[in-house]
């Protein structure tokens, strides 16, 4: 067991601060690392320490093993917190890590490499008897075995490229005629895109729910799970709201969901904090889809219902403590929602909205958890990943966290870039997603709504267009802003109120 | 001296008509209000308005005049048209086709790939130029057949949003 | 039952704003009123509607009940919640509500008056079982009568002037041989000081616990407690500090206490939120102090660990609904303190420190709450309480609590004001503090550890002064501010970081 | 030209030796660091020295050059003494004494009573105005023996911050 009594933060944005604080709660001294670009970033001036490591791009910066690791020893830093993104999932700097003689807060190399590899995963699954979705786990070897599998695992299936990404070399086959056609489609893509024309079948789940495990392991062979979280309101596979618990879940399915997802850690001797993902079609049959061997970004709203500080927590195992946690006493208390504001435009196209945030109103509250990072003043970098921020709320029930979600997005106030606070909005009223009644086809399903024009009454238009007037008026007049709150105009005479207008 | 201001597609027409300090009769078009408002320099905007309570905010462009302004449901592109604007505007009037005839940057970001080079003949809906930003590529292409004219920027160059990348003669 | 869909808020600062949240999440329309000196305040901007009512001086404005009936008739509004202080236990103002048809959201103005009086809630709890600090209901006739009484309650005992208040007419004895001069001394200062010579005795607590208990009662006779808040660290009977559960309290007392609780709100057909304050000694005997017949300033701590919008209860039960809770299955999880955040100097004698807001950075993440009503640019009124917001942590032990709170307290920025922020980070670091050893007489206690001068090492004060040098040289050179972070001055040369000072 | 700094009863000289951009050497007193320094116009500040990292921010007072600094756990008062400053200083060595001779508002707020008038006689401690800010009332006495020369405020006025209420003589 080694004491953890410094930690440097290898990352940036919401997930520095956010591991920082913990960090600051525990009593232990943090280094920050930070890009040319993040020099006044939050995380820098949180942490006790801040090194430079490089230029802007994260391969030049929060990419640089080595650096990073040249800085750890510099600041006598004990342990390195990945985050996650950037190095958190890759096996290479875990064993770096090791070599250094500095404690990488996550799972073994070893484990990060047999999880990041899609068939020795799925291998691995099979043999803890974790199911996985039917077909073949080798690429096949001839249209016959194509057609033999197709018929042992059903309709429908998708063909893939076994070297493939992307979407090349991928066919989805529905019926029975087109197998041996979509079979020689896929291979010549594959062979084109990849000079590899090896493909595998797998069952194909439509419009499945995104359901997720969270998992703690110790040195000690101690696992448990904290439970599911439902993460099927997507935009092209991006994640933009979380809830626990899920409305699909039953108590049987919890149960035997959560066991698999403790079987599958198991299985690899996990140690951390680690996520084991499913597909759940809406016959609730289950599959697992991979697993993610580091901190999620939506992993508040299982600490809400829980109470447990996941960070804290992957801070203890990594120090080798025990876990200290028994299965039977864990549970969901309540209900809780995460939303990811984004800086892009949900009304072009969701583009990028990168830029200089003029003023910042968080919401605040009974109920309400903020995880951002992001200040008024501060420009967002071009380089890095478009979510500044997550609004977590919990209620004691799901339709008191929806009220309270809608209450929090009204109060949350971010100008000077564009952000998808507005559309998170629409999700929260949109009737599929009050009823709970979702899946991964949501945003796609309801496109209409989501995206239709916002009708303003004249009225407030008129005022927006008023404050313009008495805005550009005023800055001809004016050098230096304050803060204060002014009447329209100051060379104007005073008079108080009563003596003006009747007010009622 | 009544101020136009552009919303969208609709110009409106602003008056005082009456002002004791912050409260304010005021004719938008042919509509009067009376009403409430105090502001900061900041371009934060209390205004209350028959006793509701409105929030808004303003945040200044680039190009002068011009402001997004921030409701609670909706964010709005507006334009202050006074004397100055309105005489440009007129004398302008010929010109309109300008953007067409120019990629612009719509956000910060660096340019990954310019595809043309200058004296190119291009065609309506070839791609110019990919542009990145935050982990997301996106591709520019031209609106109109032409001859490119300018070419202003390299691969890797950082750019501000609305900065002019090519040009289409 | 009455439907309610419009509330008007009779108060302003953090309260107002915190009832509008939950106003909000119910989807009921609010209505705010404002001084003179509130226009910008934030509880005017949150509210659909806004009225202002009267020149800044309380008695002016929020305290004006005709003026606020007004409003609420004037605005149509079904409800009136009138937050603490203010109008929130004038017993006329719930009279006059009744009266033009709007619901008071607290209870009848019977209760109020009864509870308001002392001698009355005295007798009233005795009739109920509650026991109260023994001692005598009426004026003592004579000096044998008070010998007697001070025999049958043993010493020590305070001789209170009965007509008395603020410290005059009060003697306290603590030897048998001082009862009939003491009796002397204060009939004479009480009637020099109130012309009225009357004076009563009771036991005196010596260094107590104030504990107090959250009660919910509806209009159907349910009434239950939501347990205790213990708000022990006070200074001149300003609570500063509060949580719960408390440190002192057994499982045995909690339920005694608590039934105590429940019988006082039924003895007197209690309906929406009260509390009931208790004196505790260290042996654990308690004495009913007093009835709050209105929500709290430390409520959110209640909140917190039973997971209850108490701002909620209070308006369902105002429209008659039932309150739908059962006390065997309420429970508090896990341990929540708040720290009052006041506008004040504590190097300075807490000398009132209002003034502008220059800048506010809120702590957020894990276990955070904040209510408040400031904001950058914000001048706080002279006109009322220094109260500009409170801060509630959550955590699954107290211990955890505390290091979370101290991790809050270092993120929370305020400036422009001196606030009570240092004051609060060492009471959370006082031995006695962290032990939960602890009474009313905390900070006199403590006083010259809590007021101790910072040490802070020279190189600290050195980078103030170099600070201090950079902006008296740049506001030389600058006219107009921005909030972007610059290099300590625009016009020297640009390199890239790798180029000059090796950093590592 | 090195500048003095005034925090408290300390006086600290203040030098830059070096500079590129935000990197910069600097001396206080005898002292030298190697500071990376970035700060915005709204007196935040934050400074890596050795890599630790230090957050100050700075709010200046009613009266020019002097700061209030806000650091984690401290506040300071500070003024920054030019060479303007410094011929003030120096020339007005004498009258050290003059705050004794004022009674100033140490805060805004409002004057519940005044208990002198002009040409009273006063005694050191002797009750001269009671100022109430926040539901809060301070008395405010007299520091020496004197003559009242000046009473600036009258019942229910509003002071500012370091208003001068009284003046002796």
């Amino acid at each position: 067991m080694s004491k953890i009594n410094k930690i440097l933060v290898a990352n940036r944005g919401e997930i520095a601060v956010r591991i920082m604080r913990t960090c600051r709660e525990m009593g232990i001294a943090t280094v920050a690392v930070f890009s040319e670009a993040d020099r006044t970033s939050m995380h820098v001036r949180y942490a006790d320490e801040a090194y430079y490591v490089g230029p802007a791009p994260s391969k030049d910066s929060y990419l640089k093993a080595d650096k990073i690791i040249e800085v750890a020893l510099k600041s006598k830093a004990d342990a390195i917190h990945p985050g996650y993104g950037f190095l958190s999932e890759n096996a290479a700097f875990a064993r770096l890590c090791r070599e250094n003689g500095i404690v990488f807060i996550g799972p073994t190399a070893e484990v990060i490499d047999k999880m990041g590899d899609k068939i020795q995963a799925r291998k691995a699954m099979i043999a803890a008897g974790v199911p996985v979705v039917p077909g073949t786990t080798e690429a096949i070897k001839s249209e016959d075995e194509a057609i033999e599998t197709i018929e042992s695992i059903g309709l429908p299936v998708m063909i893939k490229a076994s070297a493939g990404g992307g979407g090349k070399g991928m066919r989805l086959v529905e019926k029975a005629a087109n197998i041996i056609s979509a079979v020689r489609a896929a291979r010549s893509e594959a062979l084109a895109s990849f000079g590899d024309d090896a493909v595998y079948i797998e069952k194909y789940v439509s419009s499945p729910h995104h359901i997720e495990f969270q998992v703690l392991g110790d040195e000690h062979g101690n696992v448990v799970h904290l439970f599911e979280r439902e993460c099927s309101i997507q935009r092209r596979h991006q994640k933009m709201v979380e809830e626990t618990p899920s409305v699909l879940m039953t108590e049987d399915l919890r149960y035997q969901m959560g066991k698999h997802a403790v079987d599958a850690a198991k299985a690899v001797n996990y140690v951390g904090a680690g996520t084991i993902e499913f597909l759940v079609d809406n016959d609730l049959n289950y599959y697992f889809l991979e697993m993610n061997t580091r901190l999620q970004v939506e992993h508040p709203i299982t600490e809400r219902v829980t109470g447990i500080d996941l960070v804290k927590k992957q801070i203890e195992v990594a120090g080798g403590m025990h876990l200290n946690l028994i299965q039977s006493e864990l549970e969901q208390k309540g209900h809780a929602i995460e939303c990811r504001i984004y800086a892009e435009d949900s009304d072009n196209n969701f583009m990028p909205s990168p830029g200089k945030i003029h003023n910042i109103t968080e919401p605040l509250g009974l109920g309400v958890r903020t995880d951002g990072y992001v200040y008024e003043g501060y420009e967002i970098p071009i380089h890095y990943d478009p979510m500044i921020s997550k609004l977590i709320v919990w209620a004691q029930t799901r339709e008191e966290a929806i009220q309270r979600m809608r209450r929090a997005l009204y109060e949350y106030k971010i100008t000077g870039i564009r952000s998808s606070l507005k559309f998170l909005n629409r999700i929260m009223e949109t009737p599929d997603f009050v009823t709970g009644n979702y899946d991964t086809n949501f945003i796609e399903k309801n496109r209409k709504t989501l995206m239709a024009e916002s009708v303003e009454e004249l009225e407030q238009q008129d005022m927006v267009i008023i404050s313009a007037y008495f805005d550009f008026v005023n800055r001809k007049n004016k050098i230096i802003p304050t803060k204060e709150l002014n009447p329209a105009n100051n060379r104007w005479k005073k008079y108080t109120y009563q003596k003006n207008f009747d007010r009622l | 001296m009544p101020i136009e201001i552009k919303l969208g597609d609709r110009i409106a027409s602003v008056k005082i008509l009456n002002q004791n300090e912050n409260l304010i009769e005021v004719m938008v078009d042919d509509k009067t209000y009376n009403i409430d408002l105090m502001h900061n320099d900041e371009g934060t905007f209390s205004i209350i308005e028959s006793n509701r309570s409105h929030n808004i905010s303003l945040v200044p462009s680039q190009k002068p005049k011009t402001y997004t302004a921030f409701t609670l449901h909706n964010t709005y592109d507006l334009e202050v048209i006074d004397a100055e604007a309105r005489y440009i505007r007129n004398r302008g009037a010929g010109a309109i086709a300008q953007s067409e005839k120019q990629i612009t940057a719509p956000m910060p970001g660096k340019i990954v790939k310019v595809l043309v080079k200058e004296g190119d003949e291009v065609k309506q809906g070839q791609t110019a130029v990919i542009l990145s930003a935050m982990k997301m590529e996106s591709e520019y292409k031209v609106a109109i057949d032409g001859v490119v004219k300018a070419v202003n920027v390299s691969d890797g160059d950082t750019v501000e949003s609305n900065q002019v990348l090519i040009e289409i003669d």
